[in-house]
């Protein structure tokens, strides 16, 4: 198992009602996002985010190492 | 140094971003800025919130501007985001380029400004005049 | 009351200009600046002056303005040009647009431009590195 | 004949050796052009000009009124 720090921003984190959580997780990051989306009750699916790692784009069938920060990027809006 | 990208977690000026601009080569600066609106398809609003992924914004960002060096002639560039809470008339993004001639400058300008809305993790939470407020994210 | 075209014969500030055409529905402004280059057309060039005549260019710089208000779906605009003597990285001229919608700004800031540098009466004089001088007729 | 002052600017300024003049001149515009490019040895042929009277563009073939202000208008180069 992999211990992984995963980022929250915008409408992810207000459904998640937190910033950043912990997450014990084995297999890529779609697998991973799957599996929180079922537990938080994500509205958004899969195809309109984007998912970085430790600080980079990454792509969806990455396989986080052991410590590694993953961060969900909903649409952004920014300008 | 001054950062060719940086988001801003409080107001800032304009000025010295400019004159960092300033090249005796360089006869052309575009600008563009873009500041809160008082209404967002169709909806009343008081104000809103910016928020990002810094490390990732900040790192998005430069890469903008190091493409747009690439890509146009021109002499230098740079881009300012805030984030935080927002007013009506605040001014939310900053971008500035100059160049030898004019056609680089504004096409540069331009550039980077679609890119900074469409690549950097930065999110808007638009409050309305009715007491509601939302996430955009824009399909 | 700034008029929103004007002939200066003098350094003029941005700030109060950009800051009269800040609107609580416009949320993107777009601006241009001119500065006086140390090189053109191949030659090093010391400085220039500007000259005008100054009626009938402050008449049809506005004249300009105005159609861009009409043309493009902007809330403000204007324009301030330079005459005397300048040197390399003064201002030569600067214009401002403030709208709704980004197209809109740039669009219409390039158009005031370009219209003001092939309308507008004023002639450039430019003295060069090697002594000489002369004014710019352009084909 | 009408009385006009005729206005000088760039290089037209410097040829004429003054800024403005009073000139005596019946007939349009495009003829008194031709008549002080002979008397000043000016370069810039007329289509290249455009040509103003009392602060407006006008037409070369406008014929100027006792009085009226004059100015030839060589190609400009602001911004």
């Amino acid at each position: 198992m992999s211990m992984l720090s995963v980022l929250y921003f915008a409408s992810l984190r207000d459904a998640a009602g937190c910033d950043s959580e912990r997450v014990d997780h084995d297999g890529d990051l779609r697998s991973l996002y799957l599996m929180l989306q079922a537990k938080h009750g994500f509205a958004l699916p899969l195809e309109r985010l984007r998912v970085a790692m430790n600080g980079a784009f990454a792509r969806w069938d990455d396989v986080p190492g052991d410590g590694a920060e993953i961060a969900f990027i909903p649409p952004v809006s920014g300008g | 140094m001054i950062p060719r990208f940086a988001i801003a977690d409080a107001p800032f000026e304009i000025a010295p971003l400019r004159a960092h601009l300033l090249r005796a080569e360089a006869g052309a600066y575009a600008s563009f800025e873009g500041w809160v609106r008082n209404h967002n398809e169709g909806r009343a609003a008081l104000g809103l919130r910016y928020e990002a992924y810094v490390a990732l914004a900040e790192a998005e960002g430069l890469k903008i501007v190091e493409e747009a060096l690439e890509r146009f002639e021109i002499a230098d560039a740079a881009c300012v985001h805030r984030v935080g809470d927002l007013d009506v008339g605040d001014l939310a993004v900053w971008v500035g380029v100059s160049a030898a001639h004019r056609d680089a400058a504004f096409a540069a300008c331009r550039w980077i400004i679609d890119e900074v809305k469409s690549r950097v993790p930065i999110w808007k939470h638009e409050r309305y005049a009715e007491g509601d407020a939302a996430w955009l994210h824009p399909e």
